[in-house]
């Protein structure tokens, strides 16, 4: 990394590495730097979307308007019609363009959700050999599977309280300890993924910042001063007029 | 409750969180200081997808679909990265990138930094090209697979398609040899199985997040994904590759964290258990 | 008119009419845009609610949105004027908007953490069960001790295709059909507290 | 006309579509009994929380989806549960405070909000601008102004219902740290496990599309979730004939599904 680099990758470096470190002080508790990231964040993530949005706009709407599609003069009017909400009387028109987003998205959701939610689970589960497989463990691993699938979907019936008293309570049992093992099984096994991101972001402090001039000095200053930031107001060796609220 | 009556056992099952969080960078920071190099096997999945790449015929065509989130790369861009070393090193491989999410642009320049193709002699237009982003995932995937130029007709700069020789020839799913998908959601991950895995029979590969694996994991097993793999078999891929970087430098902390955390685990039970017992006693 | 749009988008998909699914590949750059456009309304609440509390001066607030807006409209003027995939938005992406979504995402690693210690604990035999998956889970991925004793990914492949995916997949099975109730609910104006109901009130 | 590869589909689908309909029709007659929900059953609990501590109460749709997504139902579920916790707080004269993801949904909570507090007869005491929080449309952004939020507010309640992203984890242990009662619920299968080892009260995925119903007691609503318990009959009897039919050697019902 002796590579001399230019003035903006440096400054571009700086700030990424303080913006991350601040962003890692509130899992230990909140303070006026994390503050400080956290208004920059969302000031800094509403830009980009008006950016990407207005792209968005002139991808989709402007440019096939230009080749002719006169009917995205529709939508246009539609997106301005959105903002009728701001008006006293008319306020009630902004929801025929909500009603129009509403539509695709329940079309979009009922005929994606049948086939590959509810068909192709039925189909991949009825294509499980318990019969005729070589190894028996996997036929046994099979019949587990099955039966918990079946469990699981009889667990979620609503409107016959009865069938889950008695001794057919044992199917309820049976799903609902067999989402437990499944959500212990995600729950950790998502532990792994932040792991990598974690380490990434802190590979990115030691290889990338550290090495810069200045870095190994500043370090201990931010920390010391996140740490101060920490403190309650009453704590600090130093008092400070400011008022958190 | 006061002071007196919280015993160790009460203490231990309330640690406060910022020594828990304390350990946990201690564990990420001393093999990041001290690696140690703890053995990293290569799994058959890894394997596969060097295999799946290295087995293509020369001029083939990859289609790349850069669909992670920015949060999501510090965990899907080493492979990807990795990848793209492997692909680029081979030669004679064109490489098609386009985007489900709206910064994969973005974040296929940063992969590219960081790989500089230029270091292999490969160059854009010629070898590799990025397309863009293309909102509405599942129908952009639908027709990027039946004929891609009638989506666009310029890369992500807004440059026109025809004047790149990487792109003659390629159509839609059809004119393609393989599709890899490096992404963060779900809705990335199945889509491509749906739309062109069902319709073409493209081979696919596909690295997701490990939290993803379960639900990925089916696809692989009916055969409709090649290798499925995680950002955290990073460094395995570096390892096949020869370029180490940061997945192999990773897998020491993974070992150490994961540790930890089930040592949380144990200490956690033991407490709650040891106030259970002294409870009963008094 | 949502049951319209609901319908065309379904029958692109089902029935091969010609014609349909150009109009949904239409309709759907229309939701596009549509978001597009409400983004405007999170913009304009984020300027209003700032600005006042800048001209209020809101004690611990005001110079905090003030920062907030300056980043706003920095980014929309530079991302406008120089085009977003130029070099200089580039830098104003790195070194703020990727720096922080990185680390704000990795930093759920810290919350699983201590979530491990305090709640994967047997409590009851529910709690059991998710404790000793999880245990199983964590030691396995961790990869120099997976090379030691693979027992542990024998389970923990076990625990990820029968148990983990069959539950799911019935979780999955069940979530489709209220999916699909709740569409149809909302297609007949039945839903409670979405569009319908208020109308009738107003009229 | 009929695309192959959906028939079958489309079939199951006007399926639900009638069974839903006719026991819509049935409800009007006599309303089907309802197994228990301990997690909406303990709503009032924490809206009274609320009010005895003087703290306000959150609610959340998390930070992802859109209203052309196919997670939609999710957020028109979720709206359902905040029109009646809405309708909880005005008659506790408890702040309900909804923080917003999607821009497109604040005039659409905004309406919900505020008629849940106009038939409690508080209109009033509705204030859209500090009870419909637009945080952000950035996911992560979001993500870190509602932890702030959390931290300075700290409110008494938080309920999270909704097609959550990674921010779920976020969320359930922050509001966990501030002391808040929590309920969360979605149908992202992914997400679901952080809500279930953290959370006070959990909805598993389907449970959050009948909790309207629920909650309302309206006769055509709880009608409709009559209609999905039969399609889970249909659910488990074509996978039971089928696994049958595989164990026999015949594969009429994954060519039937196939079609």
């Amino acid at each position: 990394m002796a590579i001399a680099m230019d003035l903006a990758s440096v400054t571009s470096i700086w700030l990424a590495a303080l913006f991350t470190i601040w962003a890692y002080s509130y899992t230990f508790r909140d303070n006026v730097w994390f503050k400080f990231a956290e208004h920059i964040y969302v000031g800094a993530a509403a830009g980009n979307l008006i950016v990407l949005g207005i792209d968005n706009v002139i991808r989709y709407g402007w440019l096939p308007l230009t080749k002719g599609s006169m009917l995205y003069i529709v939508v246009f009017l539609l997106g301005i019609l959105l903002y009728s909400r701001y008006h006293g009387k008319y306020f009630w028109i902004s929801r025929f363009p909500l009603a129009l987003m509403v539509g695709i998205g329940i079309g979009l959701s009922m005929r994606s959700t049948v086939t590959s939610e509810f068909i192709a689970q039925i189909q991949s589960t009825v294509t499980m050999k318990v019969l005729g497989v070589a190894d028996p463990w996997t036929a046994f691993s099979n019949l587990v599977f099955i039966i918990i699938t079946l469990c699981v979907v009889y667990f979620f019936v609503f409107t016959f309280p009865g069938i889950h008293k008695g001794n057919l309570g044992i199917i309820s049992k049976i799903a609902r300890y067999s989402m437990m093992a499944a959500f212990g099984y995600s729950f950790a096994n998502g532990f792994l993924s932040r792991v990598t991101m974690i380490f990434g972001r802190l590979d990115f402090l030691k290889s990338q910042w550290l090495p810069l001039p200045g870095a190994m000095v500043a370090l201990p200053i931010v920390l010391v001063l996140l740490v101060y930031a920490m403190l309650p107001a009453e704590k600090r060796p130093w008092p400070k007029p400011t008022k958190s609220k | 409750m006061s002071k007196q009556e919280k015993n160790i056992w009460e203490k231990l099952e309330n640690l406060p969180r910022e020594f828990l969080y304390g350990l946990l960078l201690i564990a990420f920071i001393v093999p990041m200081i001290n690696p140690m190099g703890l053995p990293l096997p290569v799994t058959p999945e890894v394997k596969k997808w060097y295999d799946t790449i290295e087995a293509l015929p020369s001029g083939a065509a990859i289609i790349i679909d850069q669909g992670y989130s920015g949060g999501g790369e510090p965990e899907c861009g080493p492979f990807a990265v990795a990848v793209y070393h492997h692909i680029f090193r081979k030669g004679g491989l064109r490489v098609i990138g386009v985007a489900t999410t709206q910064e994969g642009p973005l974040l296929w320049d940063k992969a590219m930094a960081e790989v500089n193709p230029e270091k292999y002699g490969r160059k854009y237009g010629v070898d590799y090209i990025m397309l863009g982003y293309f909102a509405g995932v599942e129908t952009a995937m639908a027709a990027l697979g039946k004929d891609l130029r009638a989506l666009t007709s310029t890369d992500y700069k807004g440059a026109s398609l025809d004047q790149y020789p990487v792109m003659q020839g390629i159509k839609g799913a059809t004119t393609v040899n393989l599709l890899i998908c490096y992404t963060t959601g779900g809705d990335q991950s199945e889509g491509w199985v749906r739309q062109w895995y069902t319709p073409y029979k493209t081979p696919y590969l596909c690295n997701v997040l490990a939290l993803m694996m379960p639900t990925m994991l089916p696809y692989m097993k009916a055969g409709q994904i090649v290798s499925l793999t995680s950002g955290a078999q990073a460094g395995q891929m570096e390892s096949l590759v020869k370029v180490p970087a940061r997945g192999i430098a990773g897998a020491d902390v993974m070992t150490f964290t994961e540790i930890l955390v089930s040592a949380f685990v144990v200490v956690g039970n033991i407490a709650y258990f040891g106030r259970r017992a002294s409870k009963k006693k008094a | 008119m949502l049951s319209i749009a609901a319908v065309i988008v379904m029958a692109d998909y089902f029935l091969k009419i010609p014609g349909t699914s150009a109009v949904v590949t239409d309709l759907q750059n229309w939701g596009v845009i549509l978001s597009a456009f409400a983004l405007g309304y999170g913009a304009v609440n984020l300027f209003y609610v700032h600005t006042r509390h800048i001209s209020r001066r809101t004690p611990g607030q005001w110079p905090y949105s003030i920062c907030l807006l300056v980043m706003l409209v920095l980014f929309s003027v530079v991302g406008v004027s120089l085009k977003y995939t130029g070099p200089e938005y580039q830098w104003l992406y790195n070194s703020t908007l990727f720096a922080l979504s990185a680390t704000i995402y990795s930093s759920t690693g810290f919350y699983i953490a201590s979530g491990c210690y305090r709640a994967l604990r047997a409590r009851n035999s529910e709690a059991a069960i998710l404790m000793i998956v999880g245990l199983i889970v964590l030691l396995k991925n961790a990869p120099a001790l997976a090379v030691g004793v693979p027992i542990l990914v024998t389970m923990e492949n076990w625990l990820s295709s029968v148990p983990t995916t069959s539950a799911q997949r019935g979780i999955m099975m069940g979530a489709a059909l209220g999916a699909i109730a709740l569409g149809v609910r909302t297609m007949i104006g039945r839903e409670t507290g979405f569009l319908g109901r208020l109308t009738e009130a107003e009229r | 006309m009929l695309a192959t590869g959906r028939i079958f589909a489309l079939g199951t689908l006007i399926a639900i579509w009638i069974f839903a309909l006719v026991s819509m029709m049935m409800a009007r007659k006599k309303l089907p009994s309802f197994r228990k929900l301990a997690g909406l059953d303990a709503l009032p609990e924490m809206v009274g929380r609320a009010a005895e501590t003087n703290k306000s109460v959150h609610f959340t749709t998390g930070g992802g989806g859109s209203l052309t997504d196919p997670v939609l139902p999710q957020l028109i579920a979720a709206m359902a549960v905040l029109g009646h916790v809405s309708e909880l707080c005005a008659k506790y004269g408890v702040r309900v405070v909804y923080t917003v993801f999607l821009a497109e949904m604040m005039p659409i909570a905004t309406e919900v909000m505020r008629a849940a507090y106009i038939k409690e007869g508080k209109g009033d005491a509705f204030n859209a601008e500090i009870q419909v929080r637009y945080m952000s449309g950035d996911q992560f952004a979001y993500s870190s102004a509602v932890q702030g939020y959390a931290e300075r507010e700290r409110p008494a309640a938080n309920i999270m219902i909704g097609p959550f992203y990674a921010e779920s984890q976020l969320f359930a242990e922050t509001f966990f740290r501030v002391g808040s009662i929590q309920l969360a619920g979605t149908a992202r299968g992914y997400q679901i496990p952080f809500f279930a080892v953290v959370c006070d009260y959990l909805l598993i995925a389907e449970e959050i599309y009948a909790a309207g119903a629920y909650l309302s007691k309206d006769p055509a609503q709880v009608g409709s979730i009559r209609g999905q318990d039969l399609g889970k009959a249909l659910a488990l009897i074509l996978t039971i004939l089928g696994v049958l039919a595989t164990v026999a050697g015949s594969s009429i019902i994954n060519d039937l599904l196939k079609m």
